[in-house]
């Protein structure tokens, strides 16, 4: 089973709303030294399916992620977890694109990979939140998509999914190779044993350029992006709130009821 | 493709019903073609549909173009992506919206990538840049930390709409329209995806989504009991229970009553966070609230920058004293 | 001598931060200070299937061939945590203790077990006479046949009341120096004559009273050399103090963090409390402090997994690292307030846990007074 | 003196090399590198009787005239004035502009007609000076940078002075003759350095001189590796003064009366270096920007703290 994911680094998104700032003159976020740099979080989460389809079939995972300044200590954690190579498309030609123009710069890469079975990618990424590379990528290389897994198992030349619905879940069957972006659903990520970690040190990223790719230029990046950015603000938030006193905890919560009851609340 | 004109609803159908997503949708959808003094039109897809298009009409449409053949009963990405790229290319809309949904995810990108065009997913408001007759498209960003304006030149322009952005009209039966039945045209071979499986998680009293009451836990509930502590509340105060992302990652509360960006969207009367720290993650799924009532031991936590009323203190002598209070006041 | 980690304890350090986030947090911590087992098994099992327990043993050991530089990302991490648990008495002090002097099969007996998390160790070095110095061990074993016979009583021997093992340093003869006649003994805890008394500490760590009355212990449970445990002992207590460097950085930049993140988000007079110069101050004051304790740190470290002598570098950091975390603390409550002072918070685990880290293996006095000594005065 | 030259050479030297290699022509760099590599002197020509540490307050005009400008006003502090050859000079050539985006970086000849440089004695007897500028000619060619940008190179260059200035080896110097003084010298019959309070004073000392080194280093690490230095640099620059005032004062506490002899009087201990330090050291708390507005610096750019609020204030003329 040969197996492709696809990683984001990201601005910690856990990271108080304190720390975040946007640029207006650039339209991007200002990045604060104090907040670090994360594997979006959804990726891990497909790295993780990956990393069971491995556990219980054995197989190939190959880590791929584009972008600048990839800080090696982030994008190296799925080898440190038990993926196999690190693709790292590192180029300033290839950032600041859209979804369609960054999976395509993927699906070249996969393309140049070769053999695949299943490509994993997070349902969207924690920055953007656009959620939509992963379709572009299979629509590109013309393989079916199944988005928004909590549970994957592959079975000779299929893949069976359960794929999260609004009430529920459905099992999803398509034969592979085929692409399946992964949620939260999935459960918890594992960590990285610490012979795991040192293993990687010897498992140097290789890195592609846009000419080791063949992807036209055009179509790479901020130049091949079909969505313009015309704005990014923070919303204001101006809710005055009244707090509800009281010499307890219980009293607290008395006078919150006789408050509710009083403005018909409930 | 200079001439597309209109602007077109990919409609959902539940159980024979027209979706509040796609009634929503639809009174979105005639604001814009008004603003740009175009039609408005709803592709309705699926299996025994073509009775929905009369209620689309009500809702709003000029024009229905309804798909309705056996392989389109269950969603399933190939079947729909080809289906929405046969219409499309016939009708040529302008703008095609879908709903930020389990189908509207999965279906937007990928036919706007076959397309040639863009999509933006989950956005909460639309606007005619009048000068260019382009859609700007508003969305939130950073996990809702911040929002961005985007727009595109390729036609037509996609975009997903999330849940209680948008308001429906009134329907209004006696409006009239016209509907166009389109062969689906579909190769059954090439359909490759299986539904082999619907699970329905089981729901007990009132849904979350239709709740007038709804009582969220965070991740300061510290495990399932609490959970069952809120169920008692919500029972009292004839409500739903919600959590956050972590009860929910961390199994304490099931993953279908997670509010928030990649959760639910509910927008009920009264909102009582409890132990919830207001992360922007979560207040995607519930800034719509009319009134969010904190209860937060942190008095410098976010919820209570979004809140109405506010007690500071400890959930757990907070909510059984509050529960008898109302029962008390209720009883009267 | 790098003033970053590597990309690989890099990573360790995010994983384990992001774990104990998980599985340790503050609740548990609290919890675990009112527990008297103090160590959660399910975390300790966990941690030694990540291979922490083992990090610094070598493989043949069952230990993952982990350096000082390695030990000490983790450290930091645990700090920040605020680890309960028996990491320093039973993997440091003990295993390192047996590392270096234990016989081959003292070592595979052993710390294998302590790297699979089957085993819980202490070492019991000081008395009621509360010092560091050899002069101050009492407790005498003598020997009689094939055994040794210990007598007196150990104090604040941390984590006792759940180690299998207690190492025991104990007097088997009075030589010219105090330093001479120290041997050290594996006794197995439930050895009859051993009572153990839970003490109630600052910082809910457990410190115990250990009795040894008549506890009869074979000569083969001799680590070591006879009558020569103090030199070895002494190099094991400075790498163990490197490593509980590491802890309080790693703290003291959490305490640090929490009274910078409080000042951002306060709001006096119309603004946030971290927009005032005092505030600013206060702040800019223990980044340096802190920045300090972890250079001191990492260059002792630095020279220790060299092979380099590094006394001055141990002595500078144990003294600063100590007194600087303390100080951290105080500002982290000066700057929350309130807050900070109330159960719930979290500030009070830090001041705790400075002031116990401070006097845990010599304090800023006695480590000033060892440097003292390294200058040749 | 031992640490005099030490000092104005950190003030003058260093600072230049650097900044012109990044913000100047290929011209400029041809013109000034091998200058500055033969030793060229430059006096720093930041302050004024109106803007201290904020130098966005400064008001010396450069006004544009063909392809020179003409400059007008006077600078304060300028350590080395009288010996530089150059003054590396922060100048308001556009007063329209808001007071941070008006200021360039020039260098003026000490030596041109109009230029008059007047001595200033600090109260340790170090001579700093007064600069004057009277319709001075500058050719533009000797801006460095961007018209408008000196704001952000002076940034740049205050950042490399303050961690210049930390990486001075006196700090160890002293301690260690203290050290070598507490062993020798005998009280009551008895070495100082059995006292019990100097061994405990002295060790801190010397581990105060360690960090030091420490902040040094870290510093030439992070340039290096091409990090944000704007936060961490004044950690030494802090660090330093405020140890070096520790070190006199502590050091005076040791050598007792003999602490305060001069160097060159009778009975004069380690040639009077801390006498002279204990005066000395006290201006190095505000040289190179105020240790109390670094420390804001340091809070604001290295932990994201807010900005004090400035208030609305007319500029003063």
């Amino acid at each position: 089973m040969n197996m492709i994911v696809c990683i984001k680094q990201v601005l910690d998104p856990e990271a108080p709303l304190s720390s975040f700032k946007i640029d207006p003159a650039t339209n991007t976020m200002v990045p604060v030294t104090s907040v670090p740099f994360v594997i979006s979080p959804f990726d891990e989460q497909a790295v993780e399916a990956a990393l069971k389809i491995k556990d219980a079939k054995g197989g190939k995972i190959t880590v791929i992620s584009l972008g600048v300044n990839l800080l090696r200590d982030v994008v190296k954690k799925p080898l440190s977890l038990g993926a196999d190579e690190l693709i790292l498309l590192e180029d300033p030609a290839f950032i600041g694109g859209d979804s369609w123009s960054t999976a395509y710069a993927l699906a070249a890469a996969i393309k140049k990979v070769g053999q695949f079975d299943l490509i994993f990618c997070g349902r969207q990424a924690a920055d953007s939140d656009s959620g939509q590379v992963g379709a572009c990528i299979a629509e590109i290389l013309g393989i079916p998509q199944v988005s928004v897994a909590k549970k994957v198992e592959a079975i000779d030349g299929k893949v069976k999914v359960d794929k999260v619905t609004t009430d529920g879940y459905e099992v999803v069957e398509v034969p592979t190779p085929a692409l399946i972006t992964v949620s939260n659903e999935l459960g918890e990520v594992r960590f990285a044993t610490f012979k795991g970690t040192m293993a990687s040190k010897k498992k140097e990223p290789i890195i592609w350029k846009p000419a080791d790719i063949g992807a036209e230029p055009a179509k790479i990046g901020a130049a091949g992006r079909r969505i313009k950015t015309r704005k990014l603000f923070q919303p204001v938030r101006d809710s005055k709130c009244e707090i509800i006193g009281g010499e307890t905890d219980e009293d607290k919560a008395a006078n919150l009821a006789k408050k509710l009851v009083e403005v018909k609340l409930i | 493709m200079a001439d597309n004109k209109g602007v077109m609803i990919f409609v959902e159908v539940i159980d024979g019903k027209l979706t509040n997503i796609a009634q929503e949708l639809l009174g979105a959808g005639r604001k814009l073609a008004n603003d740009l003094s175009e039609e408005l039109s709803a592709l309705i897809v699926g299996s025994g549909v073509a009775n929905i298009a009369p209620e689309a009409i009500a809702y709003g449409a000029d024009k229905i173009y309804v798909v309705d053949a056996p392989l389109l009963k269950d969603y399933r990405t190939d079947a729909y992506v080809a289906v929405v790229e046969k219409v499309v290319k016939q009708v040529n809309p302008r703008i095609l919206l879908l709903g930020q949904t389990t189908i509207g995810r999965d279906l937007a990108p990928r036919a706007a990538c076959r397309l040639i065009t863009g999509a933006i997913l989950d956005c909460i408001a639309l606007d005619i840049d009048t000068a260019t007759k382009q859609l700007l498209i508003t969305k939130p960003v950073y996990g809702g930390n911040a929002r961005a304006v985007y727009s595109m030149e390729t036609l037509p322009q996609v975009a997903t709409v999330r849940a209680k952005a948008m308001t429906a009209l009134v329907p209004d039966s006696s409006r009239k329209g016209q509907v166009v039945i389109v062969d689906a045209g579909l190769d059954p071979a090439a359909i490759k995806t299986n539904v082999l499986q619907k699970v329905v998680a089981e729901t007990t009293g009132i849904k979350l989504e239709d709740a007038s009451v709804v009582v969220t836990g965070g991740r300061g509930i510290g495990g399932p009991e609490g959970f069952k502590q809120l169920e008692e509340l919500a029972k009292v105060l004839k409500g739903a229970v919600g959590a956050t992302r972590p009860p929910c990652d961390a199994g304490w509360a099931p993953d279908t009553i997670q509010i928030g960006l990649t959760g639910k969207i509910v927008s009920p009367y009264v909102y009582i966070a409890v132990a919830v720290s207001g992360a922007s993650q979560h207040m995607a799924g519930c800034s719509g609230s009319k009134n969010i009532i904190a209860i937060n031991r942190d008095a410098e936590a976010a919820i209570f920058k979004e809140a109405r009323f506010g007690v500071v203190g400890d959930w757990k002598k907070i909510i059984p004293a509050f529960e008898a209070k109302v029962k008390e006041l209720q009883s009267k | 001598m790098d003033f970053d980690y590597n990309d690989e304890q890099k990573m360790l350090k995010q994983g384990a931060r992001e774990f104990f986030e998980k599985e340790c947090p503050k609740s548990l911590v609290k919890q675990m200070m009112e527990d008297e087992k103090g160590n959660p098994p399910e975390l300790w099992k966990k941690m030694s299937q990540l291979g922490w327990l083992g990090l610094i043993y070598p493989e043949k050991y069952g230990g993952g061939d982990g350096n000082m530089i390695d030990l000490i990302a983790l450290e930091e991490e645990m700090g920040r945590a605020c680890l309960p648990g028996p990491f320093l008495s039973t993997v440091l002090l003990s295993g390192l203790f047996i590392l270096h002097n234990g016989s081959e099969e003292q070592k595979k007996e052993i710390l294998p077990k302590i790297a699979g998390g089957q085993l819980i160790l202490t070492l019991a070095l000081t008395e009621q006479s509360d010092s560091y110095e050899a002069s101050a061990v009492s407790v005498e074993a003598k020997a009689e046949k094939d055994d040794y016979i210990i007598d007196g009583t150990k104090l604040f021997v941390p984590d006792a009341q759940i180690a299998d093992y207690i190492i025991c340093i104990a007097r088997t003869k009075k030589g010219d120096k105090p330093e001479d006649g120290l041997t050290a003994f594996l006794v197995d805890r439930k050895t009859p004559g051993i009572t153990i008394t839970l003490l109630k500490t600052l910082a809910g760590d457990k410190l115990c009273e250990v009795v040894f009355n008549k506890v009869k212990v074979s000569k083969k449970n001799i680590i070591g050399k006879l009558d020569q445990a103090w030199g070895p002992l002494q190099q094991t207590l400075q790498q163990v103090k490197i490593a509980q460097c590491a802890e309080m950085v790693g703290g003291a930049q959490r305490a640090l963090e929490l009274a910078a993140d409080h000042a951002k988000k306060r709001i006096q007079f119309d603004r946030p409390i971290g927009s005032f110069p005092v505030i600013h101050h206060l702040i800019a004051n223990a980044m340096m402090d802190v920045d300090a304790c972890k250079f001191l740190t990492y260059e002792a470290a630095w020279k220790f997994s060299e092979g380099m002598p590094c006394a001055k570098e141990i002595a500078m950091a144990k003294a600063w690292t100590g007194e600087a975390y303390q100080r951290t603390a105080a500002m982290g409550h000066q700057v929350l307030g309130g807050i900070g002072y109330t159960l719930d918070g979290e500030m009070h685990l830090y001041f705790r846990r400075a002031k116990s880290g401070e006097l845990t293996l010599g304090d800023g006095k006695f480590h000033r007074e060892a440097l003292a000594k390294e200058l040749g005065m | 003196m031992l640490w005099a030259p030490g000092l104005l050479g950190g003030l003058t030297g260093g600072v230049q090399g650097p900044i012109i290699m990044q913000h100047g022509t290929p011209e400029q760099k041809k013109e000034w590198l091998p200058k500055i590599a033969a030793g060229a002197q430059f006096a720093l020509g930041y302050t004024e009787p109106n803007a201290g540490t904020d130098l966005a307050s400064l008001q010396i005009r450069a006004a544009k005239d063909g392809n020179d400008y003409i400059l007008n006003g006077q600078k304060m502090f300028s350590t080395g004035a009288h010996n530089a050859r150059y003054h590396w000079l922060a100048a308001r050539t556009n007063p329209e502009m808001p007071k941070h985006k008006g200021v360039s970086m020039i260098i003026a000849d000490l030596t041109a007609p109009g230029v008059t440089v007047t001595k200033l004695t600090t109260i340790a007897g170090d001579r700093t000076n007064e600069v004057f500028y009277d319709n001075v000619r500058v050719p533009q060619t000797n801006r460095i940078g961007p018209e408008g940008e000196g704001w952000n190179i002076t940034r740049s260059a205050l950042a490399a002075e303050r961690g210049d200035l930390g990486t001075f080896p006196w700090p160890k110097i002293l301690v260690d003759e203290l050290i070598q003084y507490a062993k020798e010298t005998k009280r009551n019959g008895k070495p100082l350095s059995e006292d019990p309070q100097i061994r405990q004073t002295l060790a801190q000392l010397s581990m105060d001189v360690s960090v030091l080194r420490l902040f040094g280093r870290r510093l030439n690490y992070m340039i290096e590796k091409n990090q944000d230095i704007s936060w961490s640099a004044p950690f030494s620059k802090i660090f330093e003064s405020e140890l070096s005032q520790r070190i006199a004062n502590q050091g005076m506490n040791i050598m007792g009366l003999y602490g305060q002899l001069e160097q060159g009087s009778k009975y004069a201990k380690l040639k009077g270096h801390i006498e002279l330090a204990y005066l000395t050291m006290v201006v190095r708390s505000f040289g190179g920007g105020s240790n109390l507005r670094l420390r804001s610096d340091i809070a604001t750019r290295g932990m994201g703290l807010p900005r004090e609020p400035q208030l609305a204030m007319p500029v003063k003329k």
